[in-house]
């Protein structure tokens, strides 16, 4: 596990546990909407983090989702409609030691976000990035997201949306994320997993997780989540693992030059070493891109996992290293010496 | 034998050229070395539009005006002693700020036919009689400087871009100022090109000898110092003196600064400035927009640093949305709008005031702030140092109202002593001090500012946002009466800013006919002519305000101490909007929208004519 | 035997419950019927905050508020006769709103304990003596509907979720209105669902022959018919009079519709209704934000066709780039603003008129905008096609400046006739008329508009843009006097306007002591409050404002005939202090800040009190 | 060719030269800058799309770049930072006759206006996208911008910038581009050729063309538009043909799985046959994204010529069809019955 700036519980300093992270606040979303499980696989997770909660910042734009902070008992900030990663960036450059979290929703982070969203990409800020895909705006009641399927029909539109939609994976990639994974609220070991790894990401993590909006968009996902059909529809990414899926874990996926295939791995005629091993850890990001694209233009199975990680300098590490040798280089600053700088005169 | 020098009290020149031709430059120099040799000096640099425009065409002349006096002044003056035109659509664009009979210093080399074209001239000024009513000197200043440089091993190209410095030489020589500073200063500048430092200096040292020698000048001309008050002086323009200000709030707060911003004119110089910084710890981030560089500061802010961001215009329009999150999240935060002549994008290198209504109003729902606007080019200083204490002290957004004019010009500044800076505490929250544990919107009772208690504290760890809150504890709530409260809450505590506030200083007479009420970069021009008005005796006086919101508490009765209340403004008459509904004063607007600042006569006409009505003179 | 029936001028109920009770159809199906039968209806919906509160609890409480009349109606009232509260929480947050007297129906199935803590009940109310002076209805909702329902096939929650229609028809049976309109739109409604149709009507019938046969209620009322001005009408919110205006000016103009917005309460509904209507021609854009939203409307506008964008608030501040982009560009474009409660995000599901100063002075630099407010539901239409027309006729961003009280309220709506509508005449530039060729910036003389010459046509190929443009031509220009010009043209532009406006309407006396001077979704507590006053005889009126910029010519002289002017706003003062500075006039405000619209007996209670000073009564 | 919507001039209507499509005004940037060249390029080729100057209109947002449409003697529109997709889509959807062009620079696109670029990207209006990148703010003087190297010293960055750039076409792939094409201020002819190409592609054209600011940032592509270096540094993309480069066209990319080399062609042991054949049409991006990333992360050679070229429905034809076909289903809208919609009741 890679080191992290947060500074972390003092050895002897009694653990957290789950109830530690909730705030006072009682909890507001519709009864069955997926951002309840999120919400405590994220309370659960924390305490195993070892980072004292007055070190962890909750920050959120507008949204449904974006509610998340007020039922954090750490610090929070909700703030305004797509800009969460602006402050979240200024929260983490002033002071590297806290642990970032960015709360989104897709329309959040997609539409009125999408700038922020890519720059804080490829600005490796260490922070982290949750990003609540529901493929609808829910707080608004249920218009289309830059995530929903094109065609798709909501009260603004009525005869169905006419503009494609955004892949999460591929605009995080293509804007230089070091950190890119998706995972399910439906699986609460896995959410939890990922969210671990995010965080131990010295960098930006993203993640996308698929929620389920039950009041306005109800089993957009039910494809990957539910258990008759989630084998066939998903792929599950392990580093150095082969691309396996299938509820016998029986098809797998093999390349031909660019072109992909879905290959049956029993019937003797492909093995398991025919197969793309996924590597998360790649520089190039080739195959990740490959894996982003699989489902909607090549109809393959989704990829849930860790699609890349990579380590790169964090913005604030290479702030924070020009400050330091600018002190070395010209000493600590002196106001008195500053502001007499220059061509001076004096009367007297 | 030497050439006889005339004593005079003060002088104007303008330099102007091609936007090659380095005016700004030497404009830049003979600022310096004047200032150095204890001249009061104001400047105010033109500068064409932000785009390269063709050589040689009028939109592409750059000018540079320097006044300076043996007494103290506070404009670069209305019309000029001296125009120095380098080609003739610097000409064209000038000749009407030169005096009657002034000194007209023409680079004959440059008024081929194609210039004249360029310039729009049908035949050759200075081939009519057009120029008669001046004291035209042609001089071939490209000739005279290849001649000069012919020694140098550089290209003709490179020669001839040293002739800005044969006009320095001249000047020089006509005031009479010794060539040192320049020399010190292209010596430190082309370091790294001894020719360079070698072809200027020779061309420096030929058109004062130039001078000395011809029969061009019969005489020179010497300003004598100006008595400052004791104390080291430095010369400086608004934005570095804004750059210094933030500095020194950061120094003396011992909260680090965060400035985040997005590129814009005029906006700009001020992180480019703070980007030399990095020794005091000063942190800039340039954003992807102006909507990211308010909210790293907000950031900032809410983690326990100074946050701060800059723009123009049309970027606080940008920032409106989030600056009002700010501003009820009530976190410290100082906002700088370097004002340029709009609407929309306008003409960004040209001054105006037209944002301060934008300013105080440009945000949904009730959304008051401090506005604060310095006066002159040194006052940046102080002003903006003031915008963050006021910021730290009252949690809330304070908005820094500068403007192209001052923020480019320059003038000598006192250097302060850092023990007479006001000190700026921080205070932060440090434990729960309620029985029912930490209260993120529990007041100060006197400045009504909340809490300010930065992640990292144990036992603080609270949430807040842009929606509602409910007093006192902070928690979202929807309560008719708590919002009618925060309402009331939020506008008082802007207001009690003034009860902090020093008694307004008020220029000539205590009461009388008129008071010039003003604001911001026309400071210059009304306070020339309201010591020129005094000076004759009139009953006139001049207040300018620094605090525009709140308005200081005893403005009310100084308004009513006068007959007429007439306020000049580069906009078309904002202040004079918020006076008349404040204080149901028919206070008269003077208002000039051009991009330009006020002449001192057009003011002193303004009053005549008023003085007129009401029956005087 | 049938129960007596009384007749009464007028009632108001209020129905109030979980959000997941349906207190919001129940309320809309009393109104439809209500209307139909001919009474005069107003409406005020109250919603909790925008996010889904607890089952229960007092943030999850939705309200829905009726006064209908035999006479004339401006507001939901103040007080109410009939309160339905179906769970506790209703009871604790509405109860404040019933008539000493009046008639409480409670669901007594659901005053469990759980219930009761939820809503913050230490014991239930029911029991102790808080409820004597009401008339009580004790109803056991919940189980009644249940019994009625028991043949269904359905689950109980489903059963559960039709409780809602077994109050309304105890209400139908209270007032004596026909079920025949309920139980025709449940079939429309549930066309796809049988089972759900023949459930609903059955509670419906249920609740309806339960008051017949119990004990429970003596007597019933009767409201007679108000007498409405000859015509056809109908029932209309303000947010779809709106829809409808917009779709009208561009039927009438022949300029297709550009609707460019991104969601947000209360703006939302305007972009689902226009949705409807592609066979209009009418383009809905649901863009990346209001930015992008403003931009695909600008650029409409620019290729031709009739461009509207809307938001709110927060959306207002990120849009006044772009709006003063086609503000310079002058271009016609409709911004419809439906304000919220702010600051910030505020309390997005209340309503406020704080965002009048933003609309004014939003922009950076000299950037005046024709800004107009509907003042009632049906309002909406007529001014946001007036909105439309005045774009349109002097090429110009155009602020419709609605609010949350009104574009949700509903009230009849007597249908126009085309004939009646305005005409709108779009009068493309169609060939350069100039010797110069084709200049885009030479002005009609009366109305100072410029030409509107859309991509397409044949030589009047032309580019515009934010920079300064020279007056005529409208290439580029850095010109100081040319800058004074155009600033100033741009503002007469907007000011002429005025010209053709109709002489201002005063309601009540043309001269007296107290002016009551509004604007927009103040209009009905005003106006009732006025009329009140006048039938008292006393020497008060009632002027409201639909035009904010340009202010009507003739507004100055009739503030002239009042001792007083009193100017209630939603904000904290915002019309308030443009009267002031525009007319210095010593106007007074009554402003209320709490996201909840003005009671009538508070604007009498004021007025009461400004008369106690000036003397009288 | 495909077809188009933008009218065409009508046969026997004499056709138009360059000199037709230069505006009265005198052209203002700094002498020996890039952007002179592009602007004659695109005044050369109008007269060869065919249309009427009169149904052709030029967008930009603000900078140097963006003053192009001032010198077309077109329709155009100088509109603000970063704003100009948004404006160019409301042109082309109130009129999709209209030939649209949008002029950026890549602060203006990728900077404040990246969202609305992303955006403009995804929903595919009929609109060519020219982005001058010159890796600097011009108009400004001299800042470092989205695309500027990493500890790139400027104004603004005394010390070095510490944000990794962005990667325009990979940006322009993941967001779902339909054209997607690069070329040089200093290639004539090959910048000519992809304009037209653009125009001729029904869909979003992107065009990211490497600009010269002599000024602030002298030489930044040199490497790629010098005779010396180019043919060493870049790869020109031609469909079905093998990435061929080098001055003597002797070298090639070869791939094995995931993992690009550099390969000797003349040498014997590779021969044409083992070099990635480029695809344009390919639906699937992968291949087009590995291109893009070729030369920051796998330092390649950098491909010049069109990465992706493909079909997919515009916004404005498929919003054109649903008020069809609702005209079709409903009628043509009549007021008087809108008005008089729903329950009404009449008063005599
Ligand atoms: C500037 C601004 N514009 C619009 C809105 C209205 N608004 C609030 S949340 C939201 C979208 C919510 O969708 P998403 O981000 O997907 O979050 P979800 O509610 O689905 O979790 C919108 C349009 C706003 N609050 N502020
Ligand atoms: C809202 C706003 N913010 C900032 C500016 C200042 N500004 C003008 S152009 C520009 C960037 C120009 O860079 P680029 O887009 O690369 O164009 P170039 O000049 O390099 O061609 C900036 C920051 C502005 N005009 N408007
Ligand atoms: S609207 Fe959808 S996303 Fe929002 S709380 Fe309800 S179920 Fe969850
Ligand atoms: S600054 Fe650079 S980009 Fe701008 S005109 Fe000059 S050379 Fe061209
Ligand atoms: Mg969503
Ligand atoms: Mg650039």
């Amino acid at each position: 596990m890679r080191r992290k700036r947060s500074s972390r519980i003092p050895a002897g300093v009694p653990t957290l546990s789950k109830k530690d992270f909730e705030s006072d606040q009682d909890v507001r979303w519709c009864p069955g909407c997926g951002d309840y499980s999120i919400l405590a696989q994220t309370q659960r997770i924390m305490p195993e983090l070892g980072i004292p909660k007055e070190n962890i910042v909750f920050i959120s734009g507008i949204g449904c989702s974006s509610r998340f902070p007020y039922y954090m008992n750490t610090y929070g900030f909700h703030t305004i409609h797509g800009r969460a990663p602006t402050i979240a960036s200024g929260v983490k450059m002033a002071n590297p030691d806290l642990s970032v979290w960015v709360i989104t929703g897709d329309g959040d982070a997609l539409s009125i976000g999408g700038n922020h969203f890519i720059h804080l990409m490829r600005r490796n800020f260490d922070v982290n990035v949750l990003l609540f895909n529901n493929r609808i705006y829910g707080l608004t009641k249920g218009q289309y997201s830059p995530t929903s399927e094109q065609g798709k029909q909501t009260k603004s539109t009525p005869l169905g949306s006419v503009d494609t939609p955004f892949n999460p994976i591929s605009l995080a990639l293509a804007s230089g994320a070091t950190f890119v994974a998706r995972s399910l609220d439906r699986d609460p070991n896995h959410l939890r997993a990922i969210i671990k790894s995010a965080f131990e990401h010295k960098g930006t993590s993203f993640i996308e997780i698929y929620q389920n909006c039950n009041v306005f968009n109800d089993g957009a996902f039910f494809q990957y989540t539910e258990k008759d059909t989630k084998a066939d529809n998903t792929v599950i990414l392990e580093h150095n693992e082969p691309l396996v899926f299938g509820a016998e874990r029986d098809k797998g996926i093999r390349l031909n030059g660019f072109q992909p295939e879905v290959v049956k791995t029993t019937n003797g005629e492909y093995s398991m070493d025919d197969l793309i091993v996924h590597d998360q850890y790649a520089e190039d990001t080739t195959l990740a891109n490959f894996l982003a694209r699989m489902s909607d233009t090549l109809d393959l199975p989704d990829p849930i996992g860790i699609f890349r990680s990579i380590r790169h300098p964090c913005y604030e590490d290479l702030m924070t290293n020009q400050i330091r040798t600018a002190k070395e280089r010209m000493g600590e600053g002196n106001l008195e010496a500053l502001l007499n700088d220059g061509e001076t005169w004096t009367v007297s | 034998m030497r050439k006889p020098v005339e004593q005079i009290e003060e002088a104007t020149i303008l330099f102007a050229g091609d936007s090659g031709d380095g005016s700004q430059t030497i404009g830049t120099q003979m600022t310096e070395t004047t200032a150095l040799i204890g001249n009061d000096v104001a400047t105010l640099p033109d500068y064409p539009a932000e785009i390269r425009a063709p050589a040689g065409s009028i939109a592409g002349v750059s000018g540079f005006q320097l006044h300076f006096s043996s007494e103290q002044i506070h404009t670069p003056g209305d019309l000029c002693d001296v125009l120095v035109a380098m080609n003739p659509a610097a000409l064209k664009v000038h000749l009407n700020k030169l005096k009657p009979n002034g000194i007209l210093i023409v680079n004959t080399d440059n008024f081929a036919r194609r210039n004249l074209r360029l310039a729009g001239y049908e035949e050759d000024p200075l081939e009519d009689d057009k120029l008669t009513k001046y004291q035209v000197f042609r001089v071939e200043l490209t000739q005279l400087t290849r001649k000069a440089l012919e020694a140098t091993q550089l290209s003709v190209p490179e020669i001839d871009r040293c002739k800005n410095f044969f006009a320095l030489g001249m000047i020089l020589w006509l005031y009479n100022r010794p060539m040192e500073y320049t020399m010190k200063w292209i010596k430190a500048k082309f370091a790294k090109r001894p020719q360079y430092v070698e072809s200027n200096i020779l061309a420096l040292r030929a058109g004062n000898t130039y001078c000395e020698a011809t029969e061009q000048f019969a005489v020179s001309y010497d300003v004598k110092p100006a008595d400052f008050e004791p104390g080291t002086y430095r010369n400086i323009e608004g934005n570095m003196a804004t750059v210094l200000g933030l500095v020194a709030a950061s120094y003396q707060s011992g909260l680090p600064l965060v400035y985040g911003s997005y590129p814009i004119t005029p906006a700009s110089d001020i992180l480019h400035g703070l980007a030399q910084y990095r020794n005091f710890g000063v942190v800039t981030m340039q954003m992807e927009d102006e909507i990211a560089a308010v909210g790293v500061a907000i950031g900032a802010a809410f983690s326990g640093s100074l946050g701060v961001t800059g723009s123009s215009g049309p970027g606080l329009a940008l920032k409106s949305e989030a600056i009002n999150l700010a501003m009820i999240a009530e976190l410290p935060l100082v906002v700088c709008n370097i004002q340029r002549a709009g609407p929309s994008t306008g003409m960004p290198t040209k001054t105006e005031q037209s944002d301060l209504l934008q300013m105080f109003y440009g945000r949904n729902g009730e959304s008051p702030l401090p506005i604060i606007a310095p006066s002159r080019p040194f006052d940046c200083f102080e002003t903006v140092y003031e915008a963050c204490r006021i910021a730290v002290k009252y949690r809330t957004p304070v908005i820094f109202l500068s403007d192209l004019y001052i923020a480019m010009g320059a003038e000598p500044w006192k250097i302060p002593q850092l023990s007479e800076l006001p000190e700026i505490r921080p205070d932060f929250a440090v434990s729960a001090d309620t029985r029912n544990g930490f209260e993120p919107y529990l007041r100060d009772p006197e400045t009504l500012a909340r809490p300010w208690a930065k992640p990292g504290t144990a036992g603080l760890e609270h949430r807040i946002g842009g929606l509602e809150k409910s007093d006192v504890t902070g928690h979202v709530s929807y309560d008719a009466e708590n919002h009618q409260r925060m309402v009331e809450i939020r506008a008082e505590k802007v207001a009690r800013i003034a009860d902090a506030l020093p008694p307004t200083e008020v220029f000539g007479a205590p009461e009388g006919d008129i008071l010039l009420l003003g604001w911001g970069g026309t400071y210059g021009a009304i306070r020339t002519t309201a010591e020129n008005c005094v000076a004759d005796g009139l009953p006139i006086a001049h207040v300018h305000l620094r605090h525009l919101n709140p308005f200081p508490k005893d403005l009310g009765d100084i308004l009513q101490r006068f007959k007429k209340i007439l306020i000049p403004e580069q906009n078309s008459g904002q202040l004079l909007q918020l006076i008349r509904s404040t204080y149901l004063i028919d206070a008269i607007g003077f208002n000039k929208v051009q991009g330009q600042p006020f002449h001192v006569f057009e003011l002193a006409a303004k009053i005549d004519e008023i003085l007129e009505e009401i029956g005087r003179a």
